[in-house]
């Protein structure tokens, strides 16, 4: 059985490699995660912001809904997109299928929900607070989203960095519409995959090590940027 | 009382191939032995690699797997008691109707390998360092091609189980090495057939090894031995041989008859 | 649970046509929450011209009369009538509430005026909060977060945000409550000066000084009911209701 | 390729089939995930008041940590569990891999940090309306923790909420230290992957389809709970 | 950002030994944040026989000096010593204050009280909860929950429950601001009862004829200075600076 000491020696061996395959793959993995965090923030966070301070018909089920698809099973987003892409799929002609592309695309939906779930949850408070005010000074829908969004802000990030966790953790959806093919779409989860499958139990963990210590950084970076911020905004 | 008994739990732990198992061969066969025996087989079935690092962790009793090389090895290291050959399948060539490489026919998986390459047709590898990866490595390595150097081009090394391999081939309209039993039960087909079969080279032979008590304490030796000494023996053997997908034998058993 | 009023928040309306919201009439209205009546039988009928100064003990009912004039809250009997017509769009677009715990964006003083004054071309926002906060006093405050304002400037505030919509009714709950004798002075003058501009004025406030410098007319609200309604000056000298008398005296006990 | 009418014939053909085996596959998905939720809530929501609530040395690196922790990917979590409960690792005599138990501990570790992430951003805001109350009233730190959670406990849903999404979603995990072996540690997502391997792409759908109903009903039924004994508590 | 004062939280003391926290000196107190100076210099001693009364226009920083003296906020510069001891757990758990702006639990009114009762057994905390809204006149909304209560029932529940610590130090920051006439001579009674029974008052108000009812020395602060300390006749018949006399008179404008 690998012991720690050597996982962490091998971690360190991995980084310090200055490997250019292994750094090319921590690069997809990043890029792929954060565009996809971005979009599925662009998107979740005004979907949370209406569900947290509208009114309409159908807003329980919907709210029920979303946070249900907290749960959507990775496998499942995966292979939904891949029957959109696939060759024979109604968006075949794009060629996407195997692409970084693809897997921004299943990642997206797979943070949305979540992103939305829980700008919703951040939101809903700040929202009980206004709500009054807001009715008083008859805003447009819009104009609620937008100053909850604003007003909610520093709150939202921990959304953000939850869908994050969420997309560069995951592997099932980018293993089927990526195809954790070398070179071109292996990211740091399908290639951890792919040694454990090997049995290199000790290369998985180290390259899990490197995953979690590069989370660790960009969850630093964000939260003391946000902390910042929100000193300079209360100085 | 059963001589296994003594083990405790009326299971044992088989580490396998998907192959073996995603084919239903398992499935068809292991109830015969739970009948007879009254043992239990649970199958974790994973990757040739994993299964092989599982079962030297001692996390198996009996393994099951088509990497010979890799299983010499491992008895060799004293972590199984002894190999046995219990039957065999072959591996084919499958990819797109179309067939841009114009494999169709070719007899000689070497000659066929060589037009795919020098066609620079997208071909999908496992690249999983399982029984078929190595297999396709050497067939590859008979070829004379350096895959490697194309890898990310027109190779396309998958880095993932036979299945997913194979949809990712569907998927890309890429060629694919796969074990018939596999191809033979797998769904996804599309416009993909069998275009290369029946060569020498392309013979599958399937192992089963004890995992070694004296190494692993927690090993039910006597129940184990049970399941391979049924497998190999006349009953499992015949169970193997009439095991039918579509009414196609999807593999040959071949244990040494002294059993 | 209360229910609040659906109040289309999406459509946006700013028509300040001149046409009077007034008599303002209110008939019956009742309010009711599980096995409690918090308000029973409310019935009165306000004019454009007077200041009108609600009062009454803690839990009369008075801030929660003021949500339904303003179309926050929905009574569960009875209705009322502005100049004819039940609350609309249009209605309420012409209304502003300064709410007796003020509620303030987590923003800075000046983008609290900013932010209700859309509609207007930036320089105008400009021009328009530097003034706002001129009259509030709180220019020295302008960049700080309105939640570390002191409970007399958050009060200051929300009073400016209020007039910042230029509304044609003002209602006002307790807005002094935590302002100094000046600030109170002051603000006195503000409301009379917005009251002369055109502005409707009704106002809740415990301070009967209050009450009887700035009022025009009377409601007087005790536990739900409307004990009196009456002019100031007849309110005041000759209360017409035993609880109006003791009010006065400052002799209700709950 | 499948179409999503027969997808969806072939769901709901799969649910009023009544058969037993998917059936016990449902059965053990929701044990196996409700018990990792419940115990990740356990741990996860008192240290997520803490982090939100009490200042101590270390606070802002922890968060950050737990932050990051909501990334730790399925298939690492797998690995060191596995390592742990391996019959050459640490804990091997307790004989606990490939046993649903084994299953519970990966689903555990992985929804803990998670729960505690948000619950912390859900509490954060209530501590700091609280704050100078609570310090006033000279509270000890587990009075404050208490008293946050009781009184955020609606909010807190969501956040149980998102780790259970996890839970029933996530494969990578179980499927290394359940071995997903039929009839024993066999669950949806392990099954929705099999069938996805052996090219049962429909099939694999299908189940997709079932487990995310379920997600659904599940949240549906916590939500209207959850609303219901708000609505009573402020009735 | 000020920084809070770092309280040790969870160490628990419930030392009410009889020894007295008095006198209470204040030796140059300052509190600065970027660029502004909100507390310059205050120095004061307090007996513990009196009444305190701190007034001051709003802004002047009377909020933070309760604050400060709380132990919720640390001084920038300066020190304040209770009976020669820096404020430690022993000193702070004879204090309570009662906020500007209450903070309620959002729990039930009758469990906002109960919840600060810890350390007793539960039927006594069931009679005590019982006898503080009754005398509260909350007895009626023992079950409403208290974020739903009128502001003055709000203002009411804070200080039932800072009571029911039974404090050497009462600490009220406008306390009366959203109380009817009656419940305000019913608050200033219940004061002039607590400080009877050994209890410091140490009151900020705006209402100057509180100020004149109830205390017996005045503190009286304006732009985060002390201007003036004098017993209450002394400050209100001869103030002896000119803002005093300006904000007697109700003329200071920010
Ligand atoms: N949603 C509610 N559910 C139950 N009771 C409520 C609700 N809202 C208000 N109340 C009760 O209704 C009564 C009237 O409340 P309201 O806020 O109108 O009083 P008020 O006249 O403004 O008093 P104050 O002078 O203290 O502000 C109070 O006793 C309050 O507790
Ligand atoms: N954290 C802070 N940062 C910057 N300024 C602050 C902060 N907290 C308070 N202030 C400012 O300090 C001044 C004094 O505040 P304080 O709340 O003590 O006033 P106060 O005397 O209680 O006034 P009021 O009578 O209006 O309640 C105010 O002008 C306020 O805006
Ligand atoms: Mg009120
Ligand atoms: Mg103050």
């Amino acid at each position: 059985m690998p012991d720690l000491s050597s996982i962490f020696a091998l971690a360190v061996g991995l980084v310090f490699s200055f490997d250019a395959e292994l750094y090319a793959i921590i690069g997809l993995s990043l890029a792929v995660s954060l565009t996809a965090v971005f979009l599925g923030a662009l998107f979740g966070i005004p979907l949370g912001a209406a569900l947290a301070s509208l009114s309409f018909p159908g807003r329980g089920a919907l709210t029920a809904i979303i946070n249900a698809f907290m749960g959507l099973p990775p496998v499942v987003v995966g292979l939904v997109v891949y029957l959109m892409l696939s060759r024979s799929g109604p968006l075949g002609v794009l060629g996407l299928l195997y692409t970084p592309t693809a897997m921004i695309i299943a990642q997206t939906l797979l943070v949305m929900p979540l992103i939305a779930a829980l700008s919703r949850q951040t939101l809903v408070e700040l929202n009980s607070e206004y709500d009054e005010l807001f009715r008083s000074l008859r805003l447009t829908a819009w104009q609620r989203i937008t100053a909850l969004i604003w007003d909610g802000r520093y709150g939202l990030l921990t959304a953000a960095l939850a869908g994050f966790g969420r997309a560069i953790a995951e592997v099932g959806a980018v293993m089927i519409v990526g195809g954790n093919i070398e070179h071109v779409t292996r990211v740091m989860t399908t290639t951890i995959a792919l040694e454990t499958s090997k049995g290199n139990l000790a290369l998985a963990l180290a390259l899990g090590l490197v995953l979690i210590t590069i989370s660790i950084l960009v969850n630093a970076a964000l939260l003391s940027l946000n902390k910042t911020a929100r000193r300079l905004a209360y100085a | 009382q059963p001589a296994w008994a003594a083990d405790g739990g009326g299971f044992i732990i088989l580490q396998s191939t998907t192959s073996t198992d995603n084919s239903g061969l398992l499935k068809a066969i292991l109830p015969k032995f739970r009948d007879k025996s009254g043992i239990e087989v649970r199958v974790v079935a994973v990757g040739t690699g994993q299964a092989i690092k599982n079962s030297t962790n001692g996390d198996g009793d009996v393994l099951l797997v088509h990497a010979k090389a890799s299983e010499e090895k491992f008895v060799a290291e004293g972590h199984g008691v002894a190999r046995t050959d219990v039957m065999y399948n072959d591996f084919v060539i499958v990819g797109p109707d179309a067939d841009p490489a114009n494999l169709k026919g070719t007899a000689d998986v070497i000659a066929a390998l060589q037009k795919l390459a020098a066609a620079e047709s997208l071909f999908a590898s496992r690249g999983d360092n399982s029984g078929t990866h190595k297999a396709e490595m050497r067939l590859w390595k008979a070829a004379g091609i350096d895959v490697a150097k194309s890898s990310g081009a027109w190779y396309r090394a998958t880095g993932s189980g036979m299945g997913a391999t194979l949809n990712t081939s569907v998927g890309l309209g890429a060629y694919a090495l796969t074990d018939r039993a596999t191809w033979l039960s797998f769904k996804n087909k599309a416009g993909h057939k069998v275009l290369v079969e029946g060569n020498p080279r392309l013979f599958n032979q399937y192992g089963i090894i004890l995992v070694n008590p004296e190494k692993h304490p927690g090993v039910k030796a006597k129940a184990g031995q049970a399941f391979i000494d049924w497998l190999t023996g006349a009953d499992g053997q015949a169970a193997i041989a009439a095991f039918k997908v579509d009414g196609k034998q999807l593999f040959f058993p071949n244990a040494p008859k002294n059993n | 649970m209360l229910k609040r009023m659906d109040d289309g928040t999406s459509k946006e309306t700013t028509s300040r046509s001149g046409d009077s919201l007034f008599p303002l009439e209110v008939s019956n209205i009742g309010l009711e929450t599980v096995g409690q009546s918090l308000l029973r039988d409310v019935s009165f009928t306000l004019a454009a011209e007077t200041k009108t100064v609600i009062i009454g003990p803690n839990g009369a009912g008075k801030s929660l009369l003021l949500r339904i004039l303003n179309g926050l809250l929905q009574p569960t009997s009875g209705h009322f009538t502005w100049a004819g017509r039940t609350t609309d769009a249009a209605v309420r677009a012409r209304q502003a509430m300064v709410f007796q715990r003020p509620v303030l964006l987590r923003r800075s003083t000046e983008a609290n005026i900013h932010f209700v004054l859309n509609g207007l071309s930036l320089a105008e926002r400009n021009t328009r909060t530097q003034a706002l906060l001129e009259q509030a006093g709180l220019t020295s405050r302008a960049k700080t977060p309105a939640r570390l304002l002191s409970g007399g400037e958050q009060q200051r505030l929300a009073i400016a945000r209020a007039l910042a919509t230029d509304p044609g009714v003002l209602f006002l709950d307790e807005p002094c409550a935590n302002l100094d004798p000046s600030a109170t002075k002051e603000i006195e003058d503000l409301i009379n000066a917005t009251h002369a501009s055109g502005t409707k004025i009704i106002l809740v406030t415990h301070d009967l000084g209050q009450a009887r410098r700035v009022g025009d007319d009377v409601v007087f609200l005790s536990a739900g009911r409307l004990v009196e309604q009456a002019t100031v000056q007849d309110f005041f000298a000759h209360p017409k209701t035993a609880l109006g008398r003791a009010f006065i005296r400052g002799e209700i006990v709950m």
